[in-house]
């Protein structure tokens, strides 16, 4: 396969002022990751800084409850509570390490924002978040971080003010920058070195994983869930296995109120292969190649694209993806709630929901893995608000 | 017309070229056929016919609210290459140059659509989310089908891709002059300059500058530095944007910009060196 | 030294209803805390719920600010987002083992309530937390947090409805049901043997401090500084250097708005020794030995007594007492923010306002550990609204 | 009148006990003493004399409230001193027995402070959050000054520590029938009974049974049980506080009431085994 594309997705449609900029970052990547130097400032901020490795969790109520064995990868744990710094302290080295001094990035749900603030503070890099009006309004606690820890929070107010627009503003900003300033892509997405450099940052989760339950139960899993959009985490996740064929691998996307809304955002579901952000993706889109906004009330799920890889490992079918409606989420939350005292984020709890509403599907050998991305605190008025309404 | 023999003429009257960006559908259909009809006949000598695009980030926020409001009102991209034909049903002879962003070509099909755009009556088209590393395609079907894609060249282009675009290029090259997104700048700096002369040293393709481009000044001194001509797009639909409900009332108003650019054009030509 | 008496700290004033669970309690700490099988379930837990070790990192932008080598004990990586949870856990499977079916406790900045509500889920354990109605708003995050996972959460309106007010109507409420429900106490304070029990459960603080900083730094730290009011955090770091007397111990208290308040709460600078809520501790105290209402913007230092082990170490001159006002304290999280993209806890951004105010004390070699007992999420919006109003 | 021939004269008589508890000071200091002859006149034996605390973790939310009240109108220690002396110049010869939370003594000194008050005049102290464990120097200073601590007994009371306390015990035992705190109960269940009769195989000290006390039926049966008297306090409160801005004006509500318990453990006596 050409570098940069799975099958047919991926590649690097971006216009000339960023091609340059591009291939400087993968040349970057690929010098300086593999040395020591390198691994040795990463791993050292990953474990002290993030918190790494975080804990495989056997949720014993949890278990009971859905019929099979779970573990949860605590990717909440994570300082600031998702797995998102993973990948930010990785880019946020690399920028040091090509000579730039400011990132700007976008950010729906604000933990991809946070954790490049934290990032860009620690390496001593000065940080941009754009981020849509309508997600600075639902995410407003994270925003506050953001701007107490002195990053500048731009405000996007163009198309409907969401993930895809933000994406879209940071790309246009960016050309004006590019030489100086490094965007810091936040999921799988993007074009290539993109896809290619976040999953390296975020597979930490899946080595770790591996070494766990094999130390734990001496075997691999049978199953692992994770969530997503762009595809990170689950990617994270997913990557030190797909060549286990006996690891069976589940995407959960959001699906928003129904699959009928015009807007769901299951784009492995009702999208087809288009081009946006720069690459060949999975992408929610109308009949004429308009990308379609995407609608959940996870906000880190909200948008149109899955990223290049985590599309062709479904199409290929190695991966199965699956979707959870909201009002599925909300129930997922308070189930984790009440089985094991941990507040999911809206975005953690789909995968959540995929294990409650295939219980029958499991035996009670069945050894699962769900990649539990992130802490709900920053969903935390969503939640109470849904519930109290409910 | 084609787009060799534009130049060709354009060079024997000692003329920059201008080449007028419009996004069709903006307010409305008939008003864009009214626009390209009054940019035509007051000194453009090629057209950049848009096809909007929900994602234009290559776009500052004057064309995306342009792209923005076309969307809404219904426009497709089967429409803007009917409305291509209903241009060249009017008379209109110039050079047609496409401007989309690459997914609407790609679920049509890229031959497919580039047939499309042929048959209607298009000349080249501009992708500007196609860099060289993506362009296998739409070079092998623009081949086929006549349609000339053209390529952009920006301040951060190395010298080594500066040649291979210019491998490849055809039709004539685009030259970036800011690095940034389409929209009016308030003065156009030397590195739209510095680059101008930069790619002329490698070709003597035609080199059209685009980005920032609104007065006969800077398409004046854009020319003067050795490009071909000036594209100017943003300049316009600030001016109509300002009225919306009544769009055709600012045509005068246009017709005299593009008059006005077109000067800069000519005059820059006459003090080429 | 008589068991529970830190010298003439201590001891165990309840009434008479309360002695007879007292005494079954150290009965059944003593007979299950040291036996494999509980420490088998509580390193579990403490590893793979709670995610320990934290990491000891080296702040090295905050160093450099500060002018020494600062080491961050990141208790905030803790689940729950403080270093409760140690506690909370250990307590909730010494419930289990008593096979009492409740938890009581109270609450004031809410992480201790959250640790006993997440405890309690993971031990299947009902739990009910009483909290202040001033503490119920100013912490309402942290409340909804609580709620969500179930748990009970009953205000308290009598006194001025805060911590102080809280742990008296516990007390009381425990008197009505101690044959079926444990008193979750959250810091070390209270009658014996809570201190001793609570100190124990958080000394694997100190614990990992001691083999972390040798493995970084082959020596001890010159200083260990930590905030506290009850001081269970900061004995949880200390309890394993007390007898290295050339580690030098820091304990910062609130000192409110001002000394000269009438109600600020360093109760080490303007407290007497006292008994409140089962033991002697030192007290803010009127002359003739009415307890006084303590006030910080601090919730969780909110509390007018320092615990009998941490006033003994502090009388005996071991323990260094100091105190941060609150001004200070809002200035502090902003250092941490900027320097290290951290927002610590109102509470331990007490500890962090010592190192800026003692700059001139250290020099470049020194080392010194600072427990960062916990994140600032829960103050978030106390933060914000400071630096809006000032 | 000590304790000691107090009792013996109830005995004499065929009586339970009554105990009536009043914090001083609530809502002010005159009323206090109204309320204490009030009580005395119409049926209280012995006085349970509260010095009001801050943080009163034994008493339920009426003798909160009573705490509070006291206490911010300015009630200290040394003027529930001077009270107890105000008591006896007013010619009440009834035995007083204060009740206060440690830290009072504490701060003023164990010995001192329980000098003080024999001065003034009581006879005994109940120290709630005193337990056997803690209560070493209350019986040293105790024995040395003459003034008997109190214990309670609790249904949680092991058989080992009801010895304990037995053993260490003068004056009188106060028997808490429930587990909770202070306050009037609708009913006081078989738990009370039970303990007293409990306690009553350990020892022929007098025993005093309170917590929960409101009502002639509820002392009758305590004192058929086995007690030699019963204890009430915030029953009486309860009657005041619905009027303190005169609080004066219950006092004979407060009389019938005292009467009533007072009555309650005369019938009681008579119905022991
Ligand atoms: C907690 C959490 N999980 C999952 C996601 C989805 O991102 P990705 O698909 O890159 O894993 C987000 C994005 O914000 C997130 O915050
Ligand atoms: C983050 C944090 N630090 C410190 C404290 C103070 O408690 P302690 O003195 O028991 O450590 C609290 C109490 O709530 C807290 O939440």
């Amino acid at each position: 396969m050409k570098k940069g594309k799975f099958g047919e997705y991926g590649g690097q449609y971006v216009n000339e002022i960023l091609m340059p900029i591009l291939i400087e970052l993968e040349a970057a990547f690929e010098k300086h990751y593999p040395t020591a130097e390198f691994q040795e400032k990463l791993n050292g901020l990953l474990k002290d800084y993030a918190g790494r490795p975080t804990p495989l969790y056997y949720a014993k109520n949890f278990s009971k409850l859905v019929g099979c064995k779970v573990y949860l990868k605590r990717e909440d744990l994570v300082c600031g509570g998702s797995h998102k710094l993973n990948n930010a302290l990785g880019q946020a080295l690399l920028t040091k390490e090509m000579g730039k001094t400011r990132m700007i990035t976008e950010t729906a749900a604000g933990q991809h924002g946070l954790a490049t603030a934290m990032a860009g503070n620690v390496c001593g890099l000065e940080t941009e978040v754009f981020m849509g009006v309508k997600d600075i309004k639902r995410q407003a606690s994270n925003v506050k971080r953001i701007k107490l820890l002195g990053a500048k929070v731009t405000p996007v107010d163009i198309g409907m003010g969401v993930l895809k627009d933000a994406v879209s503003d940071t790309l246009r900003k960016w050309t004006t920058c590019s030489q100086t300033t490094h965007y810091l892509m936040g999921s799988t997405v993007g074009p290539h070195p993109y896809p290619e450099i976040v999953a390296t940052f975020q597979s930490v989760i899946g080595k770790e994983i591996k070494e766990q339950i094999l130390e734990k139960e001496g075997r691999l899993p049978d199953t692992i869930v994770a969530c997503g959009s762009g595809g990170s985490n689950a990617l994270g996740a997913f990557r030190p296995f797909i060549n286990e064929k006996d690891v069976k691998l589940v995407f959960v996307e959001g699906g928003g109120e129904s699959l009928e809304a015009d807007n769901s955002a299951a784009a492995f579901k009702i999208g087809k292969p288009g081009i946006l952000h720069g690459a060949v993706m999975q992408v929610l889109q109308d009949e004429n190649g308009q990308i379609k906004p995407s609608r959940t009330r996870a906000a880190g799920l909200n948008y149109p694209g899955r990223g290049p890889e985590i599309s062709f490992l479904v199409n290929s079918g190695r991966v199965k993806a699956s979707y959870a409606f909201d009002k599925e989420v909300f129930e997922a939350v308070k189930v984790m709630c009440r089985t094991e005292g941990l507040i999911p984020a809206l975005e953690t709890a789909h995968a959540i929901v995929y294990m409650v509403n295939h219980k029958e599907e499991f035996d009670e050998n069945e050894l699962v893995v769900l990649n539990y991305s992130g802490r709900g605190d920053k969903d935390l008025e969503t939640i109470m608000r849904y519930f109290h309404e409910s | 017309m084609n787009l060799e023999d534009k130049f060709k003429e354009l060079q024997k009257k000692g003329e920059g070229a201008h080449m007028p960006h419009v996004y069709y559908g903006d307010p409305h259909e008939e008003f864009s056929l009214r626009l390209i009809e009054t940019l035509v006949e007051n000194g453009a000598d090629i057209l950049e016919f848009g096809i909007p695009f929900s994602d234009p980030t290559a776009d500052g926020p004057t064309f995306q609210a342009v792209c923005e409001r076309a969307l809404e009102n219904g426009m497709t991209p089967t429409r803007c290459i009917e409305g291509i034909k209903k241009v060249r049903e009017r008379g209109i002879e110039n050079p047609i140059v496409v401007t989309t962003y690459y997914n609407i070509p790609y679920v049509t099909g890229v031959g497919n659509f580039l047939n499309k755009i042929k048959e209607a009556g298009a000349q080249a088209i501009i992708v500007p989310n196609v860099p060289v590393e993506e362009a296998d395609e739409l070079l092998a079907e623009g081949k086929k089908s006549g349609i000339h894609p053209i390529f952009q060249i920006a301040p951060t282009t190395t010298e080594d891709r500066l040649k291979k675009i210019v491998d490849i290029a055809s039709g004539f090259l685009y030259v970036i002059g800011v690095e940034g997104v389409t929209g009016v700048r308030e003065s156009l700096g030397d590195s739209t300059l510095k680059l101008v002369k930069r790619v002329r040293k490698h070709t003597d393709m035609p080199l059209l500058a685009g980005f920032g481009i609104s007065t006969r000044k800077q398409a004046s001194a854009v020319v003067a530095a050795g490009a071909d001509g000036a594209i100017a797009g943003s300049a316009y639909a600030r001016v109509y944007e300002k009225n919306l409900e009544k769009p055709e009332e600012t045509l005068p108003e246009i017709a005299r910009l593009v008059g006005q650019i077109k000067q800069g054009c000519i005059e820059g030509y006459g003090q080429r060196r």
